[in-house]
């Protein structure tokens, strides 16, 4: 009574992976709104603040990353949504590996789809709000790590939240206050590469934010996803 | 190892234990209150420097640190409702967490009216307050994510695993708040620290803090009461309890 | 009596009970009990479903038959009780359990942006059939010429078929099917029933509900009756 | 006694307004806290009790039912 070939588990996040990206790119609009959002919101700080390219610059690292924060709460509820209200979801949690490496793959998907335009975008932007040259790497390494950790803590939110028809402001409301350290070490590293000073010891912490949310959010967004498909 | 613990597990006795005990601690939060508060307004001495806007002391930290407690409490309910499947965690985190919102206002609150006369605005980017106030949206998610699900077995799952990634999250947060005020802090605002504790302003910090640790146990317990009742209405025993007291 | 629980059971022959007596139990519950929304759906259930049995879990609507299955295929928690297969329970040994069961659900867990091809690899792989030759059971199931066509275009009975297709290839123990035959055609329904009796008979255990009569031979089916508590 | 006379008392050495807005708001949070716990709880007990009367009368209408059928 057993069946033909058991799949290792790097074959499995493969495979979650792969048909998750197939999914997404079939149609672009959920890689673009999240991208076009990023967008239009820091064009609206210099509208609100005055295009006076010093406080620009003063300001412009909290600008990206608040921007990059939201932008990525937006997405979050794409994450399992789709699979919840198909059915699809149940077919993973029934499937007979553990959930961890799914779960993985799902949320390093939806990082593909959502963080990585974030970091593309990111230098262009940054130019239009005057930051200096010298953060712009700072903005790169902080995007990049700090991007991941936003998927990670934000997924077990959107977690929580699939099973509601209302769950969107719940969402930021769970999830925001858990951004807080990362958002701090990201913009004081941006900020340090604007003076010439070290920001080594900020991305430390922010791998060490990034190594922590990939080890452990992925067990509680099992635990949430047992809950919401209960 | 825990079985004199057992018996509790089951509601019912859970419910009446907290009822026998409601009257116990709510006699002692009032009697501790009244001395408490008393003494630390009209007979403890004022502060050399910030004269007798220090008695706000009196109210703000023991409300900061039962709301710092009261999470930690509330994650610890959660735990053990996640390893043992325990169904009254669910209760006992239903019922802490608005207690613990409202301690965390009111120390947000004095916090504020404290620091009005020192630094000259109501509310200053302190550590401490900032801190204070991410715990109060901590406690605000648990509160709006226990009402969003119908199903009051999900609800408390759900909240159990909110309070559980807060209280992990919580150290890092009050860290890197606190990190980020001495990046950006000026070395001129004073802190809200605790001047040097003479004596006389010692004991009756310790008969307040008391009296409202006591306030929190009454409160929970009448909270806790009702939570059980909520669940478990389909039970027999509420069922017939209901018709006692209907009687 | 093999059953007791405090349901009406209805016996078709005691000669099926004897001979199924002595057949290996796969499915035990014991002591299950299940409350939704402050309602006793059903409680204290004993129930053993043995090899080469098909369960038909009837009763009216709101009895709990989805709960039940739900709980019997380890997706929900029951508020009480525990549920073994092969006599130790069910959550100490999850992947295990999976490897055994085919659960299909009232959602199709159909993807409407992959084709009817790559749904139905994606399902079979997960559940470690994945060198199966997908077209020929999309044949089977009467999908002939759909392999290709995306499952967002193709009728809700046809989806329904690509999640069903499964049946041909899995040899899981138990079979937990919700509903099978909602949205399918008299041709179909009847290949599936016979896909049932055919598991049934070399060694499977099928759970299922369905509104309509089973024309499959009345000594093979049996019913566990749930009634609607107040 | 740490003031000489109520007015001294009610002024707080000049910052009576913080003092006693910071006492009163705390007054008023605890209160509400503790009154609402206690018509949480008599509400559930209300609740309850009429949920078991409406079961009653379901059960009541069911059984009229099997009887008429």
């Amino acid at each position: 009574m057993e069946q033909g070939n058991v799949l290792s588990y790097f074959n499995l996040f493969k495979l979650v992976l792969s048909r998750d990206l197939k999914i997404a790119l079939r149609h672009r609009d959920d890689v673009l709104n999240p991208l076009l959002f990023f967008i239009i919101i820091i064009t609206l700080f210099p509208l609100g603040i005055g295009p006076e390219p010093q406080t620009l610059a003063k300001i412009a690292p909290g600008i990206i990353w608040v921007s990059a924060l939201l932008a990525t709460l937006l997405s979050l509820d794409r994450m399992f949504k789709s699979d919840y209200q198909d059915g699809a979801l149940e077919q993973l949690l029934l499937s007979p590996y553990p959930s961890f490496i799914w779960v993985l793959a799902k949320v390093i998907a939806h990082w593909i789809l959502t963080g990585i335009p974030l970091i593309i975008t990111a230098p262009v932007l940054a130019g239009m709000l005057n930051l200096p040259t010298e953060s712009f790497l700072a903005t790169f390494w902080t995007l990049l790590l700090g991007t991941p950790v936003l998927s990670f803590i934000g997924a077990i939110g959107a977690a929580l939240t699939v099973g509601l028809k209302k769950g969107g402001v719940l969402l930021s409301l769970i999830i925001l206050p858990l951004y807080i350290p990362v958002l701090i070490f990201a913009t004081s590293a941006i900020d340090a590469a604007s003076y010439g000073l070290p920001y080594g010891g900020q991305l430390a912490i922010i791998g060490a934010l990034l190594v922590g949310a990939l080890t452990l959010t992925p067990f509680a967004i099992t635990s949430a996803l047992k809950v919401s498909t209960n | 190892m825990w079985k004199w613990l057992h018996p509790y597990a089951n509601p019912e006795t859970t419910y009446h234990l907290s009822d026998r005990v409601i009257p116990w601690f709510g006699w002692l939060s009032g009697s501790l209150l009244t001395i408490g508060l008393v003494w630390a307004l009209l007979f403890a001495p004022a502060d050399y420097q910030q004269g007798d806007s220090f008695r706000i002391f009196y109210l703000h930290v023991p409300a900061a640190s039962l709301s710092m407690g009261i999470y930690l409490g509330m994650a610890i309910a959660a735990l053990c409702g996640m390893v043992w499947q325990l169904k009254l965690s669910d209760a006992a985190v239903a019922a802490l967490a608005p207690v613990g919102a409202v301690f965390t206002a009111i120390a947000l609150f004095t916090g504020a009216a404290w620091g009005k006369p020192m630094w000259g605005t109501w509310w200053v980017w302190d550590a401490r307050l900032t801190s204070e106030l991410v715990l109060l949206f901590l406690y605000l998610g648990v509160i709006a994510i226990n009402n969003a699900f119908e199903d009051k077995q999900m609800a408390g799952k759900a909240a159990s695993i909110i309070a559980l990634v807060g209280v992990i999250n919580l150290p890092i947060i009050k860290y890197s708040v606190e990190w980020w005020n001495t990046l950006h802090q000026g070395a001129t605002v004073s802190k809200l620290g605790k001047p040097a504790m003479s004596l006389e302003m010692f004991w009756p910090f310790v008969v307040c803090f008391l009296g409202f640790a006591f306030f929190v146990a009454t409160v929970t317990c009448i909270r806790f009461k009702t939570e059980i009742l909520l669940r478990n209405s389909s039970r027999p025993w509420v069922k017939n309890l209901m018709l006692e007291q209907a009687k | 009596m093999p059953w007791e629980n405090n349901n009406t059971i209805e016996f078709i022959s005691l000669f099926i009970a004897l001979q199924s007596l002595s057949a290996q139990i796969y499915l035990e519950t014991k002591q299950l009990t299940c409350i939704k929304q402050d309602r006793i759906l059903f409680e204290d259930l004993n129930v053993q479903f043995r090899r080469g049995d098909i369960i038909q879990v009837a009763g009216p609507n709101g009895a709990g038959k989805t709960s039940l299955l739900r709980i019997l295929a380890g997706l929900a928690q029951p508020y009480e009780g525990t549920i073994e297969f092969d006599q130790n329970n069910i959550n100490e040994q999850l992947e295990l359990y999976r490897q055994n069961l085919l659960y299909l659900g009232h959602l199709p867990g159909v993807k409407s942006e992959l084709t009817a091809q790559e749904n139905l690899e994606f399902q079979l792989s997960l559940h470690g059939y994945g060198n199966s030759d997908a077209e020929a059971l999309l044949a089977d199931v009467g999908l002939l010429a759909f392999e290709q066509s995306l499952a967002g275009q193709l009728s809700a009975g046809q989806n329904r078929r690509i999640a069903l297709a499964q049946l041909w290839q899995s040899n899981a123990k138990v079979w937990i099917l919700d509903e099978p035959f909602t949205a399918i055609d008299a041709k179909g329904v009847e290949a599936i029933e016979q896909k049932i009796l055919e598991h049934a008979n070399n060694g499977g255990c099928v759970i299922l509900t369905t509104h309509q009569e089973l024309n499959l031979p009345s000594n093979r089916v049996s019913r566990l009756e749930l009634d609607y508590r107040f | 006694m740490q003031f000489d006379s109520i007015t001294a008392f009610l002024d707080m050495g000049g910052y009576g307004f913080f003092v006693w807005l910071s006492f009163g708001f705390g007054l008023i949070a605890l209160l509400t806290l503790v009154l609402q716990s206690k018509s949480a709880l008599k509400r559930a007990k209300s609740d309850i009790a009429k949920r078991i009367v409406t079961e009653q009368k379901q059960k009541l209408a069911a059984q009229q039912q099997n009887n008429h059928r």
